[in-house]
């Protein structure tokens, strides 16, 4: 294939997109469906886990300190603490700070404490893992360390947390596979409708001497144009979607510190996966779905070229 | 160039198409097929350009074994090829102007020469005015003719023309054919397909007479004495005196064959009567 | 019963298919339209069967105003039509029996009716044993045949036919035309367009001969002594003498009128010029 | 139109799905496609609603009995606490109940506790709302009720969860209407599409004196049979996939009592919702989209047919 017809064969990739304009708009349409649908769902998985991510900074180990250990070896042990491996975040609370707080979370309930002579907690150090896999071992480290009293974990809510957060991944990475498998369903059959309302075309093209390459490549450039249209406005339509849905949710969920996770984060990613998606579907698609039109020895109206 | 030995296809559904069919063209020549209806005379074409494949026997066209030919190598064939086919077969959404040059671009002819070779042979068809219509928007006629320059667009080695003058008054008809001899004085070999018999007659070239699939005549030209005169004459005028003289060809070759097929004749009074009880 | 006022067609692209056409064929009339490619003939059909609509002018059908016809009407005028298209327009996805059966069942035929006469029109043009095939399975020839069976199927009062004989060979061809008459004769009204002039002399009917979209001739019969005499003669062998006769109708009435048209002997020996450098 | 006539077209329809085999499996997987999707999304939805209904009942009112009410009348006030609106569950708490709860709370902490003298907790009723938005005036009536000190809530909790739960109704609702529309969206672009390659078809049948109603009807039960065979195929898939997750989900997530809202609760009122959205796709999509090929004047290759 010499220049002229690479040029010539690419012209007419793109006349094609104008001249079968209601096929192109179709499979715009659905191949546009389906990237919205797959980026709607990964913008919800990222939030939900930036969501368990907060929750996760707020599973506290409590590591109550000595009450005969000295100002000296408490500011230690916070170094101590600091030091160690998968902590991610290691604050001092006194005992008089404890008692104020234990108040506060009885509400109104705080006054039958009145009766006690004296404040029952000890200093203590609150301290955030930063891997709640190895929230066990962390653990028994801190329990190793000197002046260490009492470590006060919640073992099983940490479990549980992991557990969900697992959960969520798996579900979400679930629907996106899922949503994935649906779109080349769909996509695939888009094409193959499109390809079969053109087959008229391709058997003539063949019948003048159209080598299968000349006859894929306008496909092959259609394909990709519209893959590449596709995965633009896609973007544009998630963006759109997701500032809609931040903008309503942030003044519905009050009570709530919900920060959306910024489209600016993923728009890099998510752009080069809708090109590629797009791409990948348009090309691969008409090349696949031409493939039977290709074949020899086949007639247009032939009703058995129905078969597949 | 051409050779067909024991060739025969039957398709699918059943249908003898050709029975054995042993025939030999020469580069150069000029040969009128010719035959009723459903004789298989599209057949003959299609498997000279591989549009189909015979059920035996082996095709050798162009120094091409069609039976070995590899799929990759088909198009190549084809190339070799200028075909006029009974259906046309245009691309729809290219205009007149493109559907030829498309042609040319498949065997990778340059734009400068696709410039000015195509309106060359749409100006010959006589379609000048019409290069910008789709085929949608021309006459039956019109479609035919830009079919027939799409063939003479690559000046290929062997035209096959399946009755390119079937849409085209008779004046046109004769210029095309007169058109068709031309290039085969310049050395291009044609295989034409017609109902005309005026025009084989007038041109006087090799004819072949298909008959229910099998080459019932194979002659130098279709004049009353290459036909054994015994059996009968092929008249001049196109009209049977009596419509029961079933099929001229036949009556002419094989008197006592009787055709199956049209029968108007035998049905005609019924016709008026079934006609009544439909109302 | 066919009526044309003062009809223009002039196609959204820019093209005069016709001008000012004025025609008046009563019942039973049988009705020869003849005339070069892009003539005009096929519009002239469609604007019958109401498939276009004129730019100007009216047209009377069947009692039917054309251009008053409201959309939901359209059905129920075009089913007192029988048409043989020039294209076929066969339903691919359904046999030759379905096919006919088709246009029976839209006029809500019954079904024993159909069993009845569906095999009956199609043995009436020779596929008997075709009738199980899907039109891609057939030759040029009987697909034409089919829809000429399809034509009749209704008993319509009005059979439009467009180069019904285009594929067949001329001992069909005659049948065809011979069936044709006896329908008229049985008071059928028929309108046919042909290029087999011999037809037309044979039959000797009514001709209306149409050049560049107008009537240029509406007579009794295309023989010599109905056109204008002085001015030339309609030749009973379709060849002419010399390639330089450009239409032979056009010669014939109207001798000074300039064809634009087919080039090819103006061009003749450019073609196998061209046809050189092109190698 | 006769009774022969329906029969027929009727028939047709039927035959047209076999014919045009190519166009109804690629229809079908595209409907299915998204009736799966939809379903799917319906059974999230449906189990994290009953995942919040979970946590809501676990949202407590504490209301601590006064120190000084003898037997009966904290047991009069645990009947009155019964009989008021909105009331899910009500259960008594002792104060020992309540200290050993508390030393198990605070886990290995506990023996900072074991210097008091004297048990400070007193009697409470744990009391469950059964609808969280009238969570404040449920709290008002039990303060009017006798002997009652304190009530310890969590409105801050309460109001939280009532925003979780409207947040995740909220974006389950808008997926599910998101991929109603995207469904419409690619089921109205795949019925265009396969109508289009049948326009030929079409043309055909008008030129013959078809009605458009003769025209329309195989077309309407062939969308009909189709969207049938697509609901109910969906609702298997929907089964299949939920059924594995469920049990793959059971699984994974230990240390959670999640029990999944069994399939056959919904089973009916899914399968309605399919064969509706599959007929109504099928059939009025056909009817739609073959509209503009039915109107007069428009031949079959005509390029301008390709308009929209
Ligand atoms: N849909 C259309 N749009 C534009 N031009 C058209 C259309 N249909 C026909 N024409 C033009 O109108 C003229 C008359 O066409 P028509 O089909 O009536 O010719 P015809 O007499 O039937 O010729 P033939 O014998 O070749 O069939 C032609 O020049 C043709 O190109
Ligand atoms: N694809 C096919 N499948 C089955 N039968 C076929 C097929 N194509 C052609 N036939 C049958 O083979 C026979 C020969 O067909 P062919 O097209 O060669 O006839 P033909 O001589 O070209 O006739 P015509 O002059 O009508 O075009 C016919 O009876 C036809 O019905
Ligand atoms: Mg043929
Ligand atoms: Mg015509």
């Amino acid at each position: 294939m010499n220049r002229g017809s690479l040029s010539y064969l690419t012209k007419e990739g793109f006349r094609n997109v104008w001249v079968n304009r209601l096929m192109s708009v179709a499979s715009t349409c659905v191949l546009m469906s389906c990237l919205v649908m797959i980026g709607i769902a990964s913008m919800l998985l990222v939030n939900m886990q930036s969501i368990i991510d907060g929750i996760e900074n707020e599973n506290v180990i409590v590591v109550y300190v000595n009450d005969n250990a000295t100002k000296a070896q408490t500011e230690k042990l916070g170094k101590e603490l600091n030091s160690l491996d998968n902590i991610e975040n290691c604050t001092f609370v006194s005992k008089e700070e404890a008692f104020e707080q234990q108040l506060e979370e009885l509400g109104s309930a705080a006054n039958l404490l009145t009766g006690l002579e004296r404040n029952p907690l000890p200093d203590s150090y609150k301290v955030t893992v930063s891997n709640l896999a190895l929230f066990d071992s962390t653990v028994k480290a801190i329990e190793k360390l000197n002046h260490v009293n009492v470590v006060r974990e919640n073992r099983e809510f940490a479990a549980q947390l992991a557990s969900v957060k697992k959960t969520v991944t798996y579900i979400s990475l679930s629907v996106i596979g899922l949503l994935l498998i649906v779109s080349l369903f769909i996509v695939a059959n888009t094409v193959r409708v499109t390809m079969f309302s053109r087959r008229l075309e391709i058997s003539i093209m063949k019948s003048v001497g159209a080598t299968n390459w000349f006859i894929r490549w306008p496909f092959m450039i259609e394909g990709m144009i519209l893959g590449i249209l596709s995965g633009l406005l896609s973007l544009g339509v998630v963006f759109g979607i997701y500032e809609l849905a931040v903008g309503s949710l942030s003044s519905t969920l009050t009570g709530f510190d919900f920060s959306p996770v910024p489209f600016s984060r993923v728009v890099w990613i998510m752009l080069a996966g809708f090109l590629a998606g797009g791409v990948a579907a348009g090309t691969l698609g008409s090349i696949i779905s031409i493939k039977k039109y290709l074949k020899e020895k086949e007639l247009e109206y032939d009703v058995s070229a129905e078969e597949f | 160039m051409i050779e067909f030995n024991n060739v025969s296809k039957t398709f699918t559904n059943g249908t003898h198409a050709l029975k054995n069919v042993n025939i030999k063209i020469n580069q150069g020549d000029f040969v009128f097929v010719v035959g009723a209806s459903g004789a298989g005379k599209s057949t003959f074409l299609k498997l000279m350009m591989r549009e189909e494949v015979p059920s035996s026997g082996s095709i050798m066209i162009n120094n091409y074994k069609l039976c070995e030919l590899e799929n990759k190598e088909i198009p190549y064939f084809r190339r070799t090829l200028g075909v006029v086919f009974q259906d046309f077969r245009l691309i729809p959404n290219m205009t007149v102007y493109d559907n030829i040059a498309f042609a040319m671009r498949v065997i990778g002819a340059r734009e400068k020469k696709i410039r000015k070779r195509v309106p060359y042979v749409i100006s010959l068809v006589g379609l000048a005015a019409k290069a910008r219509s789709y085929p949608s928007e021309l006459s039956g006629g019109e479609q035919q003719r830009v079919a027939l320059a799409r063939a003479l667009a690559n000046n290929a080695e062997l035209i096959i023309a399946d009755e390119p003058t079937g849409n085209v008054d008779p004046q046109m008809s004769y210029e095309i054919v007169d058109l068709l001899t031309r290039l085969n004085d310049a050395g291009t070999t044609v295989v034409m397909v017609t109902h005309e018999h005026n025009l084989v007659r007038r041109f006087n070239r090799r004819v072949i007479i298909l008959e229910h699939g099998c080459v019932v005549y194979d002659g130098e030209s279709l004049n009353t004495k290459n036909v054994r005169s015994s059996q009968g004459h092929i008249r001049h005028d196109i009209m049977p005196p009596k419509g029961d003289n079933a099929n001229i060809y036949s009556a002419a070759l094989n008197p006592k064959e009787k055709k199956e097929g049209f029968k108007l004749h035998e049905t005609a009074t019924v016709t008026l009567e079934g006609a009544g009880d439909a109302e």
